[in-house]
Parts: C-alpha cells; structure tokens; sequence
C-alpha cells in the first residue's frame, strides 16, 4: 500500500544498499569527523571521504583555493595521510556510526590504484570503493587516466580483480565524449559510475598578475557546473545500464531531485557542505517534502522519469 | 554530541564605518545554547549574507568581542574592506539575516605562566587582539603583571580597535608607516627596538597581521627563546578542516590554518 | 614616448588592425543595430555577428533559454536569415558604421563552410570570418566538427582556399584537449583563434519533470564558464603563434584583462550584453582606466604578461 | 540616435504585497530625458536588481503605469512572484537601487477605428490592460464608445489591478475558478456568452494571460472576423531582439516576443 507520508528512500549502488540516496562528495567532507558536530552522520546514505593514496602525499602549494561566480576552484592535489594512516586513524571513528563508509581512491599508476583497492578491501568499515580517475590537479595520474577509454577500462578491471568491495568509477568532465568513458569502465566491471568530478579551470590576479593558484590550475565546483554536470548524468544513463550516481553543483533539494530525475541512482553533496555544513540533511528532508508534496512512495519511481517534453 | 547551533543566524545590530574601509560590525545571535559561549580569543567566525548567491563562500572574520545579550549573544567583527566579499558585506543595512558559523579554530594559547604579554597588531591584525585583551580584563584572576601592546598602521587616522587595548594594557605603543602618529616605520622594527628589555622566559608574544609582518617578526625573533604565537590568514572554503584548502606549511609538512589554526607557534610556520 | 594619460589601444588580429581589443561574440549582439540605441557601435574592435548559414534556418522550437546559476543555458540552433538575405538586409546597416564586420560562418557539411566564406568575401563591408565549428545546439555540423581535430583542419583549409578575407576558427570546450584542436586548425590556416564556444549543460523542471530546453540540452554561457575559457586560453596560447582571441564570461574589464593577461590578443562580450547593453563600454573604458592605472602605454605590453606565481 | 538613458537606473519607492503573491512596485527613474516618455501600453522593462548576482538575467514586466514626476518618472510594475527571481524582487524594499531598460517591445495597435474595445485578463495579464485603459482615459479625444473589460483569477481575493478599469470601463465582468465571485470559470467562457452581442467589425480585443488562456481564446476566435491583439510571454535574455531567446512560433516561422512583440495578432500565432 502507498504511503506518501512517509515515502521509501532506499536505493540500490551495485549491490550497496543506501538508507536514502544522499551521499558526500569525496574531499569536500573530510573524513567525516569534521562535520559530525554539524549534522548527525547516521542519517547520510553513505559517506565518500577525501581521496587516499598508497603513501602519505603533502598536496599542491597554496594559495589551493579561489571563489569565482557560483563556484569555486581548488587545487588541494590530492593531499592525504596514506592509506595505512588512514585506516589506523580514520576508520575507528567512522565505525562508529551506522552509515556506509565509501573509500575514494587514487593513484599514480595502474598497480598503485590496485595496491591500495587491496589493502582495503579486507578492512572491517570499508563498503564501497570509488575510483578516482578524474583529479584535475596531479601532475600524474588522475584526470590521465579518465580521458583515455583503454586506460580508464584497465584500471576499472584491475581494481575489480582484486576487492570484494562494490567499485564505483567516478568520472572527469574534461572530455569530448563523457559516454565513451562510461561504457569503457563498465565493460570493465564497474558496479556504479558517478560523475562529475571538477572542470578544470583557472583565475588570475591582475594586479600581481599571477595565477590565483599556485598550481596555476585548478578544478571547478559549485552551482556553475550544475548544468553540465546533468547533462553529463543524461548521456551516460542513456548508455550505460550500471546504476549512475550524480555529481556537481548540488546546493539544495531541488537539485538534487533534477539529477534523479535525469536518471542518477543517487546524489553526491561537495561544495555545498561549505557554504552549509547541514546541507546533506536539508537536501535529505527536501527529497522526501518533494517525495511527499507529488505523492511518490517510494524514490525509484522517481529515478529516470524524465519526460521528454 | 550534536551542536545544531554551530551554523546560525545573526541578525545585524549596527554596521559602521569606523575609519576608512574598516567596519565594525555588530550581529544578534539569538540562541543562549550556541557554541558562542564557550568563544577564545583568536578564534573565528565564517560569515555570509542570508539569501545572497554572492559572496558564495563565507568570509573568516576574527571574533573582536562577544558578550550575552537578553537570552543570546552580541558577536562583534572589525574587518576592512579588500575585496569583493568585504565590499559586500559593507554595505549591509542594520536588521540583514546573515549567516554566521562559529566560534572555529584553535585560538591564543594562554597560560597563565607568563607575566609579561605583547601584543603585536599590524592593520586589521588588531581584531583578535583586542579580544585577547578584553579577555585578561574579563578574568581578572589570571591578568598578567604587565600587557604591552605594539599597534602599527598605514596612517595614524586608520587606528582602530585601540580604545580597548588603551584601558587594559601597560603601554600601547603606535607606529605609522608614514609617520603621521608614533614611530615612523614597521611596528615590527618598534617592537624590535625594544626587545631586549623584555625578560624572554616571563614574556609571550602574540601577533597578528598582514603575512610579510608575521613573517618579519619570525626573522627577528628566530634566535630567541621568548615564546610567540602568531594567528595567520589562508584563503578558505569550509573553515572546519574538511576541505583541506587553508593550507599553511609547516616544518611537518601543511597545516589547516581553520583547524590547527589559526594560531600557531611562529617557529613552526615555514615563511617562505 | 611613453603617455599612459592615452593608452594605445589597437591589436592585430592576423591581419585585422583592431582599434581596440572588444568585440562582441557571435549570436549575442544580432546584427549590430539591436544594440545601436545603447552604443556607438563605433567605438566596438570590431562586431562578430549572429552565425549566418547558406540557407535560412529556424532555430530550435522554444523554450530556448534558461537562467542557470551565475550563467545561461540557451539552444536557440543557429537562428538565421541565409547568408543572401544577411548581405542584403543587414550589411548595408553596418556599413554605416566605421567598425570591422565580422561574419561568424556555420554549415551542416565541409562544402558549405566553403559556400558561404565563398559567397561573403566577395561582400563589400565584411571583414572577416569567424568559423563556427563549435555550437551545442545543431544536430549536424557545430560540435561534430569542432572535436575531430582532422575534421577541424579540413574546414579550415577550405575556408582558407577560397577566400581572403582573415579566417578566425572559434573552438569548442567540450572537448578533451582543446590545444590538439587549435594546433590543427592553426596547421589548417586560420589566422587567428576564438575561444570558448559555449559548454554543452541541461536543466530541468521539476514540476513538469521534462527539461527546461525543448531541445534537452543547450549551451552554458555567463560568468560561471569563465574558468573553464580562462584555462582553456591559457592552454592554447601556450601551443599556438596565432592570435588568440577569449571568450566567456566576460562581465567587466577586469575579467577582460584577466584573459589579456594569459594571453589573449582580443576579447568577445557575449551574455553580458543581456545583462547590460553597455557592457562592451564599460569593459573598454575600464581597460584603459586599467592601463593607464599601471602605467601601460601600449596594450600589447600587458597582453601575455602572466607571470607563473 | 544613442538613447544612454534607455539602460536606467531606478530608485524603489515601495514595493507592497496587494494580495498573496501580488506585488506592486513603484519606481523613480530621475531623467526627464529618457526614454520612457514615449512609452506606450503593452510595452515591458527587463529589470534587475542593482549590485546582486542573482537574478542574473533581467526579469520582464509589463509597464502597469507610468507618470512624470519631478523632473523624472514615475513606474510602476505590477507582478505576481512565480519563481526565485520575482521572489528576490519582491523582497527589496524602498530606496533599492535597480537597473531598468525600457520601454522595450512593441505594444497594442491602438486603431481609433473601433468604437468597442474589449479587455481580457488572465491573472496577472491585467498589467498591460490596465495601463491600456488608462491610455483611454488620458487621450480622452480618442476614447473608445465602449470599453469592456473581462477579468479572470483563480479566486476572488486575487483580483488586482481592478480600480482603473472600473473607473474606466463601461463595464467590467469577473470570472474565478472557484466560483467566489462573479463567473464561475474560465474567462474566456465568460467572454464566449456574450462574443455575439459585440459588432465584429466595430469591436476588437486586447488580451493577456496564461498561454493556456489565450490558446482557449484563439480557439474561440478561430472562425470570428473580429480583430484580436494578444500579449504573450515566453523566457527572455536580452529583452531587445538580440539572442533570438525568446521565440514565438507564428504562421512564418519564429518571431522574437521582445522585439516583434510582445504583441501579436492572435491569428498569427500558431498555437500548439
Ligand atoms: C582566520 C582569519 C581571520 C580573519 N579575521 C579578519 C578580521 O577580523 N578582519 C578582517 O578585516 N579580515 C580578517 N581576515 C581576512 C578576511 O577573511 C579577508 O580579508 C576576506 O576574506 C577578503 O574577502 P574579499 O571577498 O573582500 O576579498 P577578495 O576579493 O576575495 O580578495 C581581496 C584580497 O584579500 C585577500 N584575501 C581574500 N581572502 C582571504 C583570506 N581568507 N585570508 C587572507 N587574505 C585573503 C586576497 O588574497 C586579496 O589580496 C581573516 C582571515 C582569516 C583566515
Ligand atoms: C513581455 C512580458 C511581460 C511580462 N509582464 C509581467 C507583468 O507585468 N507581471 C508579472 O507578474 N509577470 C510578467 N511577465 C512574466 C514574468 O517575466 C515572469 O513571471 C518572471 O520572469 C518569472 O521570473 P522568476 O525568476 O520569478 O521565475 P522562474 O523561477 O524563472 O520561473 C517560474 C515560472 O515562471 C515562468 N517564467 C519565467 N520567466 C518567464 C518569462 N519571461 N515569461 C513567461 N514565463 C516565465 C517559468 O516557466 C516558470 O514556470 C511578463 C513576461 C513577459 C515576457
Ligand atoms: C576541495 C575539493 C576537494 C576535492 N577532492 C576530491 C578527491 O579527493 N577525490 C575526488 O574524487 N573528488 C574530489 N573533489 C571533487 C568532488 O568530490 C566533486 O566531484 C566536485 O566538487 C563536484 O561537486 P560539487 O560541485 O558538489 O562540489 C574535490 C572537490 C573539492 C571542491
Ligand atoms: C544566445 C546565444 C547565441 C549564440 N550564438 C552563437 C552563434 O551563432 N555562433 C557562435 O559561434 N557562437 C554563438 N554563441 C556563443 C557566444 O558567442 C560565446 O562564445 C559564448 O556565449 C561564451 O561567451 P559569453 O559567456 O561571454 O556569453 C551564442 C551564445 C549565446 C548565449
Ligand atoms: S578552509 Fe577547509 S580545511 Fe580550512
Ligand atoms: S530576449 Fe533576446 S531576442 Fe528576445
């Protein structure tokens, strides 16, 4: 029997079952800690923290960060204490909580992105992993890998090989054909794909008349992105049949039910949780008003239902 | 445990200019359980317009003063205008919602061992300051012997925040960059004149100010013993340590100024 | 002698003496007489107009345009009266004004690139062509062409062969290496290179649940893409001699100079002509007020001053 | 000839609530020089809100009056908020600064030739109509014999706009959805009764609502000889025929509501 008032949020992330379909965007949420004061973590669908490497990496320079028009652009470079550190100092924290923890992942080469897979997928806390192919601000690595399919296929397939774990690959915008990558990582074994990780961009000071950034470039995030972040979620659902989880420039429920209705599985929250450090739970309960207010029981009737006008 | 008070609403009591380009700024916290009971000296605030698309990100702005008002809190920024977010922020009117998340940080580290204290201010640095100062005036318990203030501008009419430094302290000495009012020069070289007069193992030093200032004062006081901490400025997104953006190095590597800062022992910054 | 009170002002455009670096981006000034009761179109570098084809088009249904943050979606699919009626309706209107014409060209295929550079360089009032291989909103021809670097050099040529007239070939970002493409329309010929078309994003309507554009998705200008075409300038002038012109986001003069800065020999004011009909004025006006503030005789001495930090 | 002041700023002197939703704005705008003197009904401005981010595109409002006042003007804007940038409009309060751009667009064809005018308002649609009315009664030498005015809202107290029409018009018929005063209905079926006691050759009509309800009343004019003039809607960017944003399908193709209109014979429109 339908009951509106009090609409089913779960959804299903290749095999991950979330209590509702919010999640944090990795390195936009730190390794949970820094918000629980702010919001109860329980509550999330899952929690992606920043990303970790093999070893410790100190990050670019600053100045890592710059304001532009609805948006920000940041160049942390991947920062991170490294995996070992990682797993002795930040999961016993998050374990406390009863919420899907996802490990974002990064490397500089192939065996590197295995290597850490591996390591963990035989730690207790650890849920899902996401594979970050798509870091616009590392000199290797990164964003190399998610531009080229045969690349972006490997990794997938190498990361799948060695980890029990459900493998969500998240993508770059910095591409001519978002979709080609999709079906690569997919046919690599992907159980999820999100998308989008940041555009790379740039700002200048004119009167040092240097780069914003001490790394020159960075990547882009916010509400200025939004539009192509959904339309990037629009081409991949259409081609791939792996649950596609939304990314980029989602401040506010509204948003967020745009991305779902595109198609997205679920919703990741970056950017946002600066500007508010309870927009997962404002987002969260304006899902279920929005779930409500339209009389629909259960979110998955929502996902995908895009007319085309 | 849970503080859904860390990000409230402020409504703004007064918002004058005080000098040229620098405000003061005055807002209403209603709530008596916010975190703003237990603000420090040195410690921070992330401000926002409510309903404003821009500025997009907060501004850090150093807590100046904060006190109970009927059933809440009266939270007082001194800021100049630089930018963009500051201009903004200016031009706000008396009874504007704004955003207000805090106290964050790690502020002034004091001890009570200390019977000597400086205070070096440089500009805008004067804002934390000034709390620090009014916080020795609040415990009178723990005062020090002896609080010296060092408060250097461009030019004498942009002296703000002194009343307060003018009743606590033993001695509040001025320089101007232009020599309109004190020392002629940088506050740093009047402090530094008078550095041997101060006995290092009694004494703390605590500054704030424009970076090439903090970064003067590290090359002066690098072969003593005399403790200093200074509260320096990153650009910043999140300001609770999430983002990894404020980056500031260190001999370890990078800090979070937001987090493990914004104070820090000023032989630990690498000032490059 | 140096006289920062009078700034020189004029660039070259591979060929083009520009008596100053504004022009106004193709499809967001008409023909010039739109805004000719706002502005002295003489004081315009130069007016790029509306993308004119060989035979008129109808553009996409409506909606047409959205308002995203910080930006604008807008799929208006090249809108235009045929390169016949354009010479015979609008060209007689700006030949009134001492200011270079130059006519943003589109085609469905290589041939009709090639028709219409053909039929306006023999056009008395034009000055220039600006070769559109980058627009979002056309089901054929646009973008297609505009991320195939071969496809991009073989227009470009074309053009080239049968005309005189100085060939600007304007690039799009939707694409994975934006400097691979300008070095092959650059090998093509093109004397000079626009950039950035606009980036391909959606929207929609929660409410009625279909997308905002009848044509799903359309093309994200405004201030929100100004990283991205900062970046992107910045890429190419670094791969490329000829001139580089930048586009995107260009609000005031400062986000003019910034794209002076890295590089960029002349700027387009796009979307910022809805928001204020004067803004080409103001961004020349402040540009010199720039210059003459740093003491800059000459605006080629701050064009690629970009120090790296 | 170069119109500088037809980009204009704009002085709020009150912005009310007049009923749920519905707002009235006046604004001053201080040249005796611009453009505004010649403005004529079923004209609109692209307003923007001075110093902010967001709305970004200007927002298109009918002129709902407009008057000299000491050496300047007088506009006044009637809306009804729809979404966040009407919102944000009908938030700001007197003495705000705003951008103007107008009179844009090409307004109602005012024929003397016709000795019946007939108004039909959709909601809101009762802006551009009203300052019509109000054109009759200041050219009181080309006044129309009759004015009929037909009103549609969803309810009664949503009824604005109403008070010059009533001065004015010889009569003036209500229709509410839900039946709480007058019609209860469409308007456009209150104006179907009584279509056959108008001459077709001496009446014309000037409507403006929803596309829905002048879609209903193309359809009741499909096969009538009167003359009817429409004022449509559609999104707009540049407000003066420059982006081809706004387009309107009609009988030849696409027309640009903000330059070729807003404004059309409602037989030209293809209505789909
Ligand atoms: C912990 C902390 C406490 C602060 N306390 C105060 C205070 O009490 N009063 C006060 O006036 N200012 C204070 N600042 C500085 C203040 O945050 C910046 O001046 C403000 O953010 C500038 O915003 P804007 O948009 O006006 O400037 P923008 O247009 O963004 O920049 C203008 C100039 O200011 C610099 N700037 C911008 N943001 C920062 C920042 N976060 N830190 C340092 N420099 C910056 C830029 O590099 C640039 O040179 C503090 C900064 C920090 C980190
Ligand atoms: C020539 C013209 C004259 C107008 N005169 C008036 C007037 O006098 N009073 C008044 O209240 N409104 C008038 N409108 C409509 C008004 O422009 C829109 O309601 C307003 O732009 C909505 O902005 P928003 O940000 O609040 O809504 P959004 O959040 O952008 O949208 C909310 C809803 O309004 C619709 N909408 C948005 N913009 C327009 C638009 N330009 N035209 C039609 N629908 C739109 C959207 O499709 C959506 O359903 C006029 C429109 C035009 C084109
Ligand atoms: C400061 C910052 C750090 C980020 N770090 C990572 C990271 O470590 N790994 C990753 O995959 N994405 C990272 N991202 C990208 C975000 O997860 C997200 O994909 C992007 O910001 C777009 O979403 P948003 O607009 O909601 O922020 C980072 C983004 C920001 C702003
Ligand atoms: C409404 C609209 C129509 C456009 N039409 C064209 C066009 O016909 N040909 C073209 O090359 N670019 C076209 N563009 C792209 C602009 O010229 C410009 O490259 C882009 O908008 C980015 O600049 P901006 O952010 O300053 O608007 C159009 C842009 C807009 C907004
Ligand atoms: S501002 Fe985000 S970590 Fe300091
Ligand atoms: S709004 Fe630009 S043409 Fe009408």
């Amino acid at each position: 029997m339908k009951n509106p008032r009090n609409p089913k949020l779960q959804v299903d992330i290749g095999g991950l079952a979330l209590k509702n379909p919010v999640m944090t965007a990795s390195g936009t949420f730190g390794y949970g800690e820094e918000y629980s004061r702010y919001i109860d973590l329980n509550r999330l669908g899952a929690i992606i923290v920043k990303g970790v490497s093999l070893e410790r990496r100190e990050g670019n320079p600053p100045q890592r960060i710059m304001e532009t028009p609805c948006g920000m652009l940041n160049s942390i470079g991947l920062e991170n204490v490294g995996v070992r550190s990682f797993i002795d100092d930040k999961i016993p924290f998050l374990k406390k909580f009863n919420v899907p923890v996802i490990v974002n992942i990064f490397g500089e080469t192939a065996p590197e992105y295995r290597k850490v897979a591996e390591i963990l997928s035989d730690v207790e806390g650890v849920h899902g992993l996401e594979v970050n192919i798509s870091c616009p601000n590392v000199e290797k690595g990164g964003v190399a890998f998610g531009a080229d399919p045969d690349m972006a296929y490997e990794i997938t397939r190498d990361v799948k090989s060695v980890t029990d774990l459900p493998v969500i690959v998240k993508l770059t915008p910095n591409i001519t054909d978002i979709a080609e990558i999709a079906e690569s990582v997919e046919s690599g074994g992907a159980d999820a794909i999100s998308l989008i990780n940041t555009l790379k961009g740039m700002s200048v000071d004119i009167e040092k008349r240097v780069p914003h950034l001490k790394n020159i470039t960075g990547g882009l995030s916010g509400p200025a992105v939004k539009p192509v972040a959904l339309r990037m979620v629009w081409e991949v659902v259409n081609r791939v049949s792996v649950p596609v989880i939304g990314v980029g420039g989602i401040m506010d429920a509204a948003d967020a039910v745009e991305f779902l209705i595109v198609g997205a599985r679920a919703v990741q929250v970056g950017t946002a949780n600066f500007v508010n450090p309870r927009a997962t739970m404002d987002i969260l309960e304006g899902i279920e008003d929005y779930l409500i207010d339209h009389d629909i029981s259960d979110i998955n009737e929502l996902i995908g239902m895009l007319k085309k006008g | 445990m849970l503080h859904k008070n860390s990000m409230m609403s402020g409504r703004i009591i007064s918002n004058r200019e005080i000098a040229k380009d620098h405000f003061l700024m005055s807002l209403k916290v209603s709530s008596a359980e916010s975190s703003f009971q237990e603000a420090s000296p040195g410690q921070f605030v992330m401000l926002r317009v409510k309903g404003r698309k821009f500025p997009f990100l907060g501004r850090p702005l150093s807590i100046y003063s904060i006190y109970p008002d009927d059933g809440g809190f009266i939270v007082e920024l001194l800021y100049r205008v630089v930018g963009e977010g500051t201009y903004v922020i200016s031009r706000l009117k008396p009874d504007e919602e704004m955003y207000i998340m805090g106290p964050l940080g790690r502020g002034f580290d004091i001890s009570p061992d200390h019977s000597c204290v400086i205070l070096i201010a440089g500009g805008i640095g004067i804002a934390p300051l000034s709390f620090l100062c009014e916080h020795y005036r609040r415990c009178a318990a723990g005062r020090p012997q002896k609080i010296i203030c060092y408060a250097g501008v461009q030019r004498s009419n942009l002296l703000v925040g002194l009343e307060r430094m003018e009743e606590i302290c033993s001695g509040v000495r001025i320089s101007t960059d232009d020599g309109s009012r004190g020392y002629h020069g940088l506050v740093t070289e009047l402090f530094k004149n008078d550095l041997s007069s101060y006995g290092h193992r009694d004494s703390i030093i605590y500054a704030c100010g424009p970076s090439a200032m903090l970064k003067g004062l590290a090359g002066i006081l690098k072969d003593q013993s005399v403790s200093c901490q200074v509260s320096v400025e990153e650009r910043m997104a999140c300001g609770v340590g999430a983002c990894l953006g404020c980056a500031v190095r260190v001999k370890s590597g990078y800090k979070r100024v937001c987090r493990d800062g914004p104070v820090f022992d000023i032989h630990e910054i690498v000032w490059d």
